[in-house]
Parts: structure tokens; C-alpha cells; sequence
């Protein structure tokens, strides 16, 4: 399988067709994050397209880091936190979902497909569900191909959080 | 040195040439043997399965009128050594088969002491003459003659008194002192069919068959054993267990090998009884000989 | 095609089978058996067994008579010891063996002109009549009473230890016979004495 | 040397990346990466190096520190929940601030779960680089130093939490030992004899329950659940609910009297603690070493609770005394500990459910636990082993892995059931001389004298059948089958199928966790294994630790476990707790929320948002005001904000973005 870093350029535009697509993750400390750990000392095998980045809650992800990983040339956007009601911090994980759903309808705007951005409760024990989870997304990703932004210049992060409803905080 | 000696029935018949040899060679190393007065069968591993407390009384007999001698009683036949010595643990850890032998010796006006020591002429002589004494004796070396030392079961297994069970090297020793080279031989304890030569024909072939064959893959110029019937299966069914390699390859009992060295004259030491005749291959290995 | 049931209940077991083999000498610690199979691993013989050392050993205890002493494994036993002294539980085999074989003798659990119970027989009487064995004399009446055509295949063999004088027709024989006869005897009815 | 704590000057960056043996440098291209994080703008020096988390792999980092004066660290290996502490640590004793740190995972997210070498090192230098961005901004912080109270809560009181309470009692620390049932004592009250070493059950656990009741250091609630969990290490508020046991608990003394008069001259009411083997009056005393010696009222059973018409003939009994309340209601009670250890121990696989073994069709099908109580001199039979109709049972069979090593019910092993299947074969051929056969699938008894008991039982000639049963039933294919249980099941050692008829079947029964195992992790915030089990923060070094400080985990609910692991497991949590109250204080990670004055709208979204009521409304700066103690970091308040006004220490907006843009951009 080629190598997805040579075929991109600097502003996250594909320009070839073998682009493997390139995928953010935002794990919660406690259970995704730790299941991430526990795939990895079971050596459980998965596709090498995620990134993560480690949060202590899920309930920590702001929408414009989303939008920002697109701007930046992300193919897709994976946020994992504990299952509902497991929350480490009681409710950040509803506080999340509130956010995600908002979001989507803001994805949309920008013709990003759902595909691309995806939540998923994975508890610290379900090392085998992260594999599951990113070889699945991964596949519908490849499917879609990389993304291209209808605007993307308009979703590059300036300071505030303008381009995202109001609403979506709340 | 003096001991009593039980020859038991196979060295008066198949067994001759061990028993010639064995003769022979304690008498060039100046060991007595005084054979034991109107000894009986030991009931070998036969007469147990017809009659198993029988067969204690039996072995007893042979023992009783041993230990009237007051010496050690050398068993030279493998079966004849394990079987005697069977009997003394199995009375000693059975007081009602002791019971049962000490009624059957009263009978027949034995004393009832069978704890006579029974041993096997390899114990003899690496224990009582020692090795140093063997070399000395040498006067036909054995110089690059290449042996399979085959110990099959019953010498070792289950009381090996004087030798490890698994990995007996006691007849590697005594015919290393005389000269000789040891092959690799890894299934030196491993079982000849015994009587089943005789009463499963193709079971008891197949496994003379693996013993031949390994010895001649390890390139054994010949077999040393210590037992009648191991040598019997060994030497008389060569033909039979060819195949695409034909089987030539002298079967001999160790104390042949040791008379050889000892200067014994060959027809002194049984040869002349073996199927295969020695003599080219001595030759063939320079190998000197009375 | 005859099919017949295999599956056993309960009251064809013969729990009297299963206490006799641990009453008898050697049998004492088959229960103690693992059926760890290093018994029929160790055994030159199992290859050709229908039931292995390890199997008989589990059906005995569990007291399936007619299976244990009709099985041919009891007759392949060349009495080499390797199981026994293999044994982790050291459960004398060998002993058990031979203690199968004389049962299955006695209740007649063998094919007609089966050479190995009949040697064994054979071999006692020769003993009884002059307390050694004259080995050519054993043969023939071995071969006499099971297989008389192996004597042809055996004599080119015979002719040789005729020749080479390993095959005498002189009968070995103990001078006190009667004392064989008497101990023989004796044991006979002491043993009985014991069992009342 | 350059102050590395003012931003204004430019970072240096050190970036370290650790082979980890070959567990990284298997998969990865280590010196490629080093070399490449060498490149990157403002990092100093980039080395690799065999195990960086040894000693001489984190003096590599402090000599660099100081030679070249780096003001920011970066370290590629494992997990940061592994070795942060320990790079952290070194970070300081270079001198310079613990969270100019940056963790990058390139073995439980790189290395161990990918295979094509050049895919993992691109994914490495990614992540690395992204770290190296986000360094660049970490803030120095401080760890804040929160006092620890000595009193620790202790759940459940099984032989675990006994032994954990009376181990931290006698160290002079206070304990509260909260049971559910009306009595202490757990699964090992209801056993005869203890494996292998048959020693009787009462015998060595009543002591120690009569030490519980009696410890002045122990405050015993039976009877009571713990209702809510708040706090953190060390500060833990819990609310612990008493259930009504109509007995006022102080003027009780156990005469028992009461049960005598009460008008119920016969026990009518299936007996809990004897599993239904008997019964019991409406007001009873759960068994006779019960602790505390304390009566209950059952009142769905009680006149006076149905009728209000009773002579309550109880009362009269009681007499001056005036423990019966039947007026007696639920009441919760708030306790301040600084540990808790949960030890709730296991329930046992329900026997109906494996439809095949006609438990609960036939009478004479028991589970192992009800043949614990016939076996049982105090039981409802006192000791006698006889079966529903009161006849001795001549052939008894024992079916072990009932519920377990089954992906249709229980996929684990039990552990325990192929001892306390010997046990009881033992028992009951020694009680009634009845033949017993033991069908097995392996026998499996790893323990100090467990396979020497197995041996024993060999010899006692008790059957062993190696087979899983098929089918328990009643239909007879021989005379000899008539009216009994047939057991079949093939003999796979023997090699072929066997029907066992026998008077008595025991289901040896599985354990599984308990049916509220999930609700109780939620209450102290730990987490469970798919199957329900607790979770321990590392199966092999913090056997007992879970990932919320302060509470720890002992015996079954764990995992299944015999009696002499769980007291191991017991005294380890003890120790645990006691070392956590000896330090005192303990150091709290500082990724708490703080809001930036001048933004703030005073909007109050962030009030509503905090699930630990640490954000105030300051009425005179109009203000939001994060207090520091209540605020445990999860940062959602921060997310939350619409004008972007609260930062999370080390979770800053800017920080996270420069590590997704780093993560994205391609050098």
C-alpha cells in the first residue's frame, strides 16, 4: 500500500488517487483511550489511518477542533469516550453528544459527509471494538476518497468560534 | 573371588555361546563361578501370566539354594536376573506371598532365606574385578571395532540396581576397556518382541527390524547383548527382517567381545555358533585373535 | 452391516472386575491413574494395540471386564517394563498385565489356537514335568498345538541351531523333580488356606 | 541558560525516542524517526536510545537538560499512563518544570498494532511532530496537595472485606464495613469444610466475624447499602442507605426470644441463608453464628404488616427491652473516607438455565451451593446428606463446568469448582459411602496440596469420567435405569457414551458477577470487564488498584477466586488503603479549569454545564469563577464556553489545535 504522506501536498489538498485517508482521533483518558492501550497489549491489528490525540474527557472536545482537522486536511474525524452513564466525569460524555449532533448538521453545510465524522463509546475493556470501529471507517473512507472542501478557507480557524452556531456550546 | 552361578535353561541351549564366553572370561580373569546344585527355571516372564504366585515359588527355590552357598549368585540372562530379583522385593513387600514361598520351601526342606545377592556379571565386573583389572588382562585389543551396545529391558527395567534406567552405559565401559567404539545407538533399551517372534510373527519382526536398522545406520560392525533371547531375535531373523537393505551384522553376547579381547580362543568363546562368522570382519579390522 | 449398541448403562459394569484388579499385585494404586498416556506412549507395542495401556487402565478401574479381556493389548505385553518404570503415579502395568492375561486364560477370553496363552501353558507343564525348559521341545509343542505349518517355515531356521549346536533335543532336567511338583502343589493349596 | 519558564524566549526541544527493546524498534524505523524529529523547527537534540524509562535513558534526558539547556521534552515510547509520572520525574530533577513534557504513544498505538514498518514510522513521525508543535506552549503547573482522611469504607462483607477491615482496624484506622445482607459472612458461612485441607468453615470464620462485631475501630452496618459516591482520593463523601430491619439494632441482644413467641409456632417462609431448605418465621435471626446478633422483621411475611391485626406476641416477648420497631424506616447516613475497598464478591451461575440438567424439574437435581448447606452440620438437614424424600442417596453424580467454559452461557473458567467438586465427592462418599462419579472436561487444581487432594480422591475410589454431560433425565432404556436420574454423557477416555443412573445429581455451578456489578462500578466510578468482573488498573502490577484513586478492588468480584486468593487479594487492598492514609496528603494532577477574566460574557453557560458545581457566578466582577478543589478536570466547561473563556491546564484550546495541525501538517 503507497504511503499517504507523499501523495499530499501542504494544504492537506490530495493530489493523487491512492491517498489512504488520514483520520483524527479524540480519545477520552479513561475509556477509549485506555481500550487504544488495551488493542495494543493484546496486539490486535488495525489500519494505520488514525491519529489520536488524548483528552481527559470527551466532554473536553470542542466542535472547532473538528472543524479545525478538517480545515487542516483530515478525511475523517473519529472523537471515542465512555459508554453513556460510564462517564469518568459523570456527564461529559452527554455533553459530547449534544456537541456531535449539533456538529453534523454544521458538517453538512459544508458538505462534509457523515461518514466522515463519527462518535463512538468505547469502554476501557473493548480493545477489540477500537480495531472494529477504525478498519470500519477506514473502508467507508477509501470508499469516498479524500475530501474535497466546497469551502475550505472559510473553516480555518480565526480565534473565535464564529462559524459555529451559537447553540452548538450550549 | 567366588560366586554361585545360575545359568538358567536358555545358556544351555540357544544360549550356549553366552554361557561358554561367560565361562571363559571370568576364568582368564581369575573369578569362580560355581554353578548352582540342580537349579530349576526361574519361570521367566511366561509362567507368571499361569501361574504368577507359582512362579515366586519357583525363582525362591533358585535363591534358597543360593544362599546356602553363602556367595552372590550371578545371573548372566536377562530375565533369569530380573525375575530372581522380583521375587525377593515382592516377597519382601508382600508378607502373604512371603508367606505362601516360605510354605512351599518347608515343603521341600529349604530354608526359608532367599535374601541371597543377586547380580549380573557387568555389575561383577565393573564393581568386584574393575576395569583397571580388565584393561591389564587385554591382550587382543578391540582397537576400532564399532559396537551397538544393546541392553534391551529387563537387564535395566524395572530394578537397575547397578546401571541407570534409561541410559545404561555399564557394557559401554566394560567393552570400551577391551578397545572397543561405542556407536550411537538410541533404542539400546528399547524391547526385541521377546517370544513374540514366535507367537506374532510380523509384530515380533518389525520390531527386530527398527533395532537392526539402527544399528546399522549408527554404522555398528556389530551388536553386543546381554541377553539370550535379544540375541536370538537379533541374529537368527536377519534374513527374514531384510528388506531393501539386507541385514549382515554379527550378534554377539559382550562376553564373546571380552573373551575375544581376553585371548580366549574363538571356539572356546562360542563363535563357532554364531550364524555369521566373525573372522572376516576381525580381519578386515585387523583385529588380532586366539 | 450389523449395527450394534455401543453405549454402555450402568449395570453392564462389573464393579467385582473393577475390585479384583485393584486387590491384585500391582493393581493396588490403579486408581491413582492420570491417564496422562505416558504409559501407551512409552509402550513399543501400542502401535498395534486396539486399546492402548492408558485405555485399558480406565476401563479396568471403571470394571469393564468383557472389553478388557478380550482386548489383544493384554497378549502384546513383552513384559518390558517401560510404562512401569515411566509411570508418574508408578502403577505397576507390567504386574497388571500379567494378572489380565492369567484371568483371561482362566474364563477363556482368547481366539482358538492363540500361540500366547498356549505357550504360557506349554511352558508350565514342561516346568512341572522336569523343572527346566528344553527350548527346542517348547517350540514344537507350541507350534504343534497352534500354527503345526510354522514348523516347516522354522526348520530351515532349526536346521541351523542344529547345527550350530544351539538346538539340543536332550531334555534339561532338575534331579528332584517331586520337589518342583510339591512346591508347585504346595503353593496351590496354601494359597487356598489363605483365601478361606 | 535561557529562564524555561518565560514564554518570550523560544523553546528548545529535546525529543527522545525509545526503542522499548524491540516491542517499538521492530515495527518502526527508530533512527529515521529520530533523525527526522531532528529537523523539526525549534528541537535541539533528538536521540533514541534502548529503554528510555531506565536509568540511564532518563540521566540521557537530565544531562541534555542541562548541556543544552532544553526547555521543553519530548518523549516517543509507550503509553504516557505508563511511564508520564517517570519522565516527569526526571524533568525535575533536571530542574525545570514536570509539564514541559510531552508524551508520544508509538507502542500501544504504533508499534504493537501495526505491521507494515514504513505505514508505522509515517504514523510516528506524525504524531511526533504534533507533539513537538504542542510542547511548545505547555504552561508550567503546579500539583495541588490535597489531605488524605485515614477512615476507610470497606464493601461488602464477604471473607474479603472482613479481612481488609479487621487488617486496617488493627492498624488503628477507622473502618465503616458496609453488608447488604442482614449479616456478615458471605459465601464462605454457607461451606461445611474448606479445601483441600477440609478444615471446617465455621471454625476459622466466625472468629473473625465475632472480631468484626466486636472491633472498637469498626463501625459495622449490616443491612445497608452504600446510596451515592462523591469526592475524590482521599475526600470521598458516601452516602450509605439502612434498610428497616424493625429492630431497633442498639437494644437488640439476640435472645431471640421474640422468634420463639411469635405466633408462627412453625418457620413457613423460605429460609435465605439454607437456600430454601428450609423455613423460617416472619422474624428471625439469618443463622446462628450470624453477626451482629441482630433479629429482622420480614415484612412481607409479618401480620401485623399485612393486617395490622397481630397479638404481636413478639413484642410482649421482647418486653422491657422495646427492640422491635415496626414503625422502623429506611434511613441514610453520610460518612467522610479517604479510601474505599470494594469486595462484593460473586453470585453463582443460575442452574436453570442449562435446561439439559433438570434443575428444578427433578427434586433431586441441587446446585453445589444448597449440597454446601445439607452438608452442613448447622444446615437444614445437620449435616445429614439426604435427599427431598428424606432417603440416603446410594449413587450420587457431580457435573462440574456447569455454566462455565461455555460460550452459550459463561466463557471463563470458575477456578473453584473442580476443588470444591472433590470436596464434596469426598463428603459426601465419606457421609453416606454412596458411589460418586465426577464428570469433568479437565481436571484443574493449581494450588498448595489442591492435586495431592485429587490424588486422595482417586484413591478413595470416587469415579472420574472425562466428559462434559448431555443430558439429565428420566426416561430408562434398561431396568436397571428405573426410577432414577440418568446421567449421560460420553467417556472419553474409555471411548464411548455411558448412562449413569444415580439418586442424586450436583450441578457444580459457575461464578459469575454479581447481577449489580455494573450499577456498583458506576457508584465508585471504576470500570468492568465485558463480563461484569472489575476492572484492575494493571492485571499484573496493580492487581488490586482501579483507575480511580482510592478505590481499590478484593476478591471475587474481581474474578473468580478460592477463599485463600481472596484474603491475599484482601490483605493487599488493605495495605493499599493504609499506605494511602499514611502519606497524608496526596498530589492531585493540576488539569483543573480557570477562566479568563477580560473574555468572560458572564453568560453562566459553564455554571449549569459542571457536573461538580465548581464554577460560581462572582456577582461583582459578573464574572465566572472556576474553585480549584471542587474542579476535577474533565474540561467540559472549557468546550462548553462560548466566548472561549476557560482554559484547561495542559487541554489549553491553542495547545490542542497546534496538535492537530501538527498532526496534519506535512514537514
Amino acid at each position: 500500500m503507497p504511503n499517504a504522506i507523499e501523495s499530499v501536498s501542504g494544504n492537506g489538498q490530495v493530489s493523487t488517487e491512492v491517498a489512504e485517508p488520514r483520520i483524527v482521533g479524540f480519545f477520552c483518558t479513561w475509556c477509549t483511550y485506555l481500550a487504544a492501550d488495551l488493542a495494543g497489549t493484546s496486539r490486535i491489528k488495525y489500519a494505520p489511518n488514525v491519529r489520536v490525540i488524548r483528552v481527559m474527557c470527551s466532554g473536553r472536545i470542542d466542535p472547532q477542533f473538528v472543524l479545525d482537522a478538517f480545515a487542516h486536511g483530515a478525511d475523517g474525524v473519529l472523537i471515542g469516550g465512555c459508554h453513556p452513564g460510564d462517564c469518568h466525569y459523570q456527564q461529559g460524555n452527554y455533553n459530547c453528544l449534544r456537541r456531535a449532533r449539533l456538529l453534523k448538521r454544521v458538517l453538512e453545510q459544508f458538505g462534509i459527509e457523515e461518514e466522515r465524522f463519527r462518535l463512538e463509546w468505547i469502554s476501557a475493556a473493548e480493545g477489540d471494538r477500537v480495531r472494529v470501529v477504525i478498519d470500519d471507517m477506514v473502508e467507508k473512507l477509501r470508499k469516498l476518497g479524500p475530501l474535497q472542501l466546497k469551502r475550505g478557507p472559510a473553516l480555518v480557524r480565526g480565534g473565535s468560534g464564529e462559524q459555529v452556531p451559537q447553540e452548538v456550546g450550549v | 573371588m567366588k560366586y554361585a552361578y545360575y545359568p538358567g535353561c536358555s545358556l544351555k541351549g540357544t544360549g550356549r555361546a553366552y554361557e561358554e564366553s561367560l565361562l571363559a572370561v571370568f576364568r582368564a580373569l581369575g573369578v569362580e563361578l560355581e554353578e548352582l546344585e540342580d537349579w530349576n527355571c526361574c519361570g521367566a516372564t511366561t509362567y507368571i501370566s499361569y501361574g504368577e504366585l507359582q512362579s515366586y515359588a519357583l525363582a525362591a527355590r533358585n535363591l534358597s539354594l543360593a544362599k546356602q552357598m553363602g556367595r552372590d549368585l550371578m545371573a548372566p540372562c536377562a530375565a533369569c536376573y530380573l525375575v530372581l530379583n522380583k521375587t525377593q522385593h515382592y516377597v519382601r513387600e508382600y508378607p502373604w506371598i512371603g508367606q505362601i514361598v516360605d510354605h512351599a520351601l518347608d515343603a521341600i526342606h529349604l530354608p526359608k532365606d532367599i535374601g541371597v545377592k543377586v547380580r549380573h556379571p557387568l555389575d561383577i565386573l565393573l564393581n568386584d574385578v574393575g576395569l583397571e583389572a580388565l584393561k591389564a588382562k587385554v591382550v587382543h585389543p578391540l582397537t576400532g571395532l564399532k559396537v551397538a551396545t544393546y541392553y534391551g529391558c529387563q537387564m535395566v527395567r524395572p530394578y537397575a540396581s547397578f546401571d541407570n534406567q534409561r541410559n545404561p552405559t555399564s557394557m559401554d565401559r566394560v567393552l570400551e576397556a577391551c578397545g572397543a567404539t561405542i556407536v550411537y545407538y538410541p533404542v539400546k533399551t528399547h524391547c526385541c518382541g521377546g517370544s513374540q517372534k514366535g507367537t506374532l510373527p510380523e509384530i515380533g519382526l518389525n520390531l527386530i527390524r527398527r533395532l537392526l536398522t539402527e544399528a546399522q545406520r549408527n554404522g555398528a560392525e556389530a551388536i553386543a547383548t546381554v541377553c539370550p533371547l535379544c540375541q536370538f531375535n537379533l541374529e537368527a531373523f536377519q534374513d527374514e527382517a531384510s528388506t531393501t537393505s539386507k541385514f549382515h551384522i554379527p550378534v554377539l553376547y559382550f562376553t564373546q567381545l571380552l573373551a575375544l579381547a581376553l585371548g580366549v580362543r574363538l571356539n572356546e568363546a562360542g563363535f563357532q555358533r554364531s550364524f555369521i562368522n566373525i573372522k572376516p570382519l576381525l580381519a578386515e579390522k585387523e583385529i588380532a585373535y586366539a | 452391516m450389523k449395527l450394534k449398541r455401543v453405549v454402555k448403562v450402568e449395570a453392564e459394569r462389573d464393579p467385582a472386575f473393577a475390585l479384583w484388579i485393584s486387590q491384585t499385585v500391582g493393581g493396588e494404586r490403579i486408581r491413582h491413574c492420570l491417564q496422562c498416556g505416558l504409559c501407551s506412549g512409552s509402550c513399543p507395542l501400542s502401535l498395534y494395540m486396539d486399546y492402548t495401556p492408558r485405555r485399558l487402565m480406565h476401563l479396568s478401574r471403571e470394571g469393564f471386564k468383557e472389553e478388557v479381556l478380550s482386548s489383544y493389548t493384554i497378549w502384546l505385553c513383552t513384559s518390558c517394563y517401560a510404562c512401569m518404570v515411566e509411570c508418574p503415579k508408578k502403577i505397576n502395568i507390567t504386574q497388571l498385565m500379567y494378572a489380565l492375561k492369567t484371568r483371561a486364560m482362566q474364563e477363556h477370553f482368547y481366539p482358538k489356537r492363540f500361540a500366547i496363552p498356549v505357550l504360557a501353558r506349554e511352558f508350565s507343564r514342561m516346568i512341572r514335568g522336569s523343572g527346566r525348559i528344553t527350548e527346542s521341545r517348547l517350540v514344537m509343542r507350541v507350534f504343534v498345538k497352534t500354527a503345526i505349518w510354522r514348523l516347516l517355515g522354522f526348520s530351515k531356521l532349526g536346521l541351523r541351531l542344529f547345527r550350530t549346536g544351539r538346538m539340543r533335543l536332550a531334555r534339561e532336567k532338575v534331579e528332584k523333580r517331586s520337589d518342583i511338583v510339591t512346591l508347585l502343589n504346595v503353593v496351590d493349596t496354601t494359597r487356598k488356606e489363605l483365601a478361606r | 541558560m535561557p529562564d524555561a519558564h518565560n514564554p518570550d524566549t523560544p523553546p528548545r526541544i529535546g525529543v527522545y525516542v525509545c526503542h522499548c527493546g524491540t516491542n517499538i524498534a521492530a515495527t518502526i524505523d527508530v533512527p529515521a524517526l529520530a533523525e527526522y524529529a531532528a529537523g523539526l523547527p525549534d528541537v535541539v537534540v533528538a536521540r533514541e536510545y534502548k529503554y528510555m524509562c531506565s536509568d540511564p535513558g532518563q540521566e540521557l534526558i537530565r544531562q541534555d537538560i542541562r548541556e543544552h539547556n532544553l526547555t521543553r521534552i519530548v518523549v516517543a515510547s509507550c503509553s504516557p499512563l505508563m511511564h508520564e509520572p517517570t519522565f516527569r520525574g526526571a524533568l525535575v530533577r533536571a530542574g525545570i518544570n514536570a509539564f514541559f513534557l510531552q508524551m508520544v504513544n508509538i507502542r500501544e498505538h504504533v508499534s504493537w498494532v501495526h505491521t507494515n514498518k514504513e505505514e508505522a514510522t509515517a504514523k510516528a513521525k506524525d504524531l511526533v511532530r504534533a507533539a513537538v508543535r504542542r510542547v511548545r506552549l505547555h504552561k508550567p503547573l503546579e500539583k495541588r496537595r490535597v489531605e488524605i482522611k485515614p477512615e476507610v469504607l470497606v464493601v461488602g462483607g464477604g471473607i474479603a472485606g472482613i479481612h481488609a477491615a479487621l487488617t486496617i482496624a488493627n492498624s488503628g484506622k477507622h473502618v465503616y464495613l458496609v453488608e447488604r445482607q442482614p449479616t456478615i459472612g458471605g459465601h464462605m458461612a454457607l461451606f461445611d469444610k474448606t479445601f483441600p485441607t477440609l478444615d471446617c468453615a465455621a471454625c476459622i470464620l466466625t472468629p473473625k466475624m465475632t472480631a468484626v462485631g466486636s472491633h472498637p475501630n469498626i463501625t459495622l452496618w449490616t443491612y445497608a447499602e452504600v446510596a451515592a459516591v462523591e469526592g475524590y482520593v482521599g475526600n470521598y463523601k458516601v452516602k450509605v442507605r439502612h434498610k428497616p430491619r424493625y429492630i431497633v439494632e442498639d437494644l437488640c441482644i439476640g435472645c431471640q426470644e421474640c422468634v420463639e413467641a411469635c405466633v408462627y409456632k412453625e418457620g413457613r417462609w423460605a429460609d435465605e441463608f439454607n437456600l430454601g431448605l428450609s423455613k423460617r418465621k416472619p422474624i428471625y435471626l439469618p443463622f446462628p453464628q450470624a453477626v451482629p446478633q441482630k433479629v429482622l422483621i420480614d415484612p412481607e411475611a409479618c401480620i401485623e404488616f399485612k393486617s395490622h391485626k397481630c397479638k404481636k406476641t413478639c413484642v410482649e416477648a421482647c418486653g422491657e427491652r422495646k427492640a422491635i420497631d415496626f414503625k422502623q424506616e429506611a434511613s441514610t447516613e453520610e460518612i467522610d473516607v479517604g479510601s474505599i475497598i470494594v469486595s462484593t464478591g460473586f453470585k453463582t451461575f443460575a442452574a436453570h438455565r442449562n435446561a439439559c440438567y433438570g434443575y428444578g424439574v427433578y427434586p433431586n437435581v441441587y446446585t453445589s451451593l444448597e449440597v454446601e448447606r445439607l452438608v452442613n452440620a448447622s444446615g437444614p438437614t445437620s449435616g445429614e446428606i439426604v435427599l427431598r424424600d428424606g432417603t440416603t442417596p446410594k449413587m450420587v453424580g457431580i457435573i462440574h463446568c456447569v455454566g462455565s467454559r461455555d460460550h452459550n452461557t459463561n466463557r471463563w473458567c470458575s477456578k473453584v469448582c473442580c476443588m470444591y467438586s472433590l470436596k464434596l465427592a469426598h463428603l459426601i462418599r465419606e457421609r453416606t459411602g454412596a458411589e460418586v462419579y465426577n464428570f469433568y472436561i479437565d481436571m484443574r487444581t493449581p494450588g498448595k496440596g489442591y492435586e495431592e487432594f485429587y490424588d486422595r480422591l482417586l484413591d478413595e475410589g470416587v469415579h472420574f469420567i472425562r466428559g462434559r454431560v448431555a443430558e439429565v433425565a428420566d426416561w430408562p432404556i434398561h431396568p436397571s435405569e428405573e426410577g432414577k436420574l440418568v446421567i449421560r454423557a460420553e467417556d472419553t477416555l474409555a471411548g464411548f457414551v455411558r448412562r449413569i443412573p444415580v439418586d442424586m445429581v450436583v450441578l457444580s455451578v459457575g461464578l459469575e458477577p454479581q447481577s449489580d456489578a455494573r450499577d456498583v462500578r458506576r457508584l465508585f466510578n471504576i470500570s468492568c470487564s465485558e463480563e461484569g468482573w472489575f476492572l484492575e488498573r494493571h492485571p499484573k502490577l496493580a492487581p488490586v488498584s482501579t483507575f480511580t484513586d482510592g478505590v481499590f478492588i478484593a476478591g471475587a468480584c474481581q474474578g473468580p477466586k478460592d477463599i485463600p486468593d481472596s484474603v491475599a487479594q484482601a490483605g493487599a487492598a488493605a495495605a493499599e488503603a493504609m499506605a494511602l492514609a499514611d502519606a497524608k496528603y496526596v498530589e492531585l494532577e493540576p488539569y483543573t479549569a480557570h477562566v479568563i477574566e477580560d473574555a468572560c460574557s458572564g453568560c453562566k453557560t459553564c455554571l449549569t454545564i459542571c457536573p461538580y458545581t465548581a464554577i460560581a457566578f462572582v456577582e461583582e466582577t459578573k464574572k465566572a469563577r472556576v474553585n480549584e478543589v471542587l474542579c476535577k478536570g474533565c474540561g467540559t466547561c472549557a468546550a462548553t464556553c462560548p466566548s472561549g473563556s476557560i482554559e484547561q491546564n495542559l487541554f489549553e484550546d491553542q495547545e490542542i489545535f497546534e496538535e492537530v495541525e501538527g498532526l496534519l501538517a506535512y514537514a
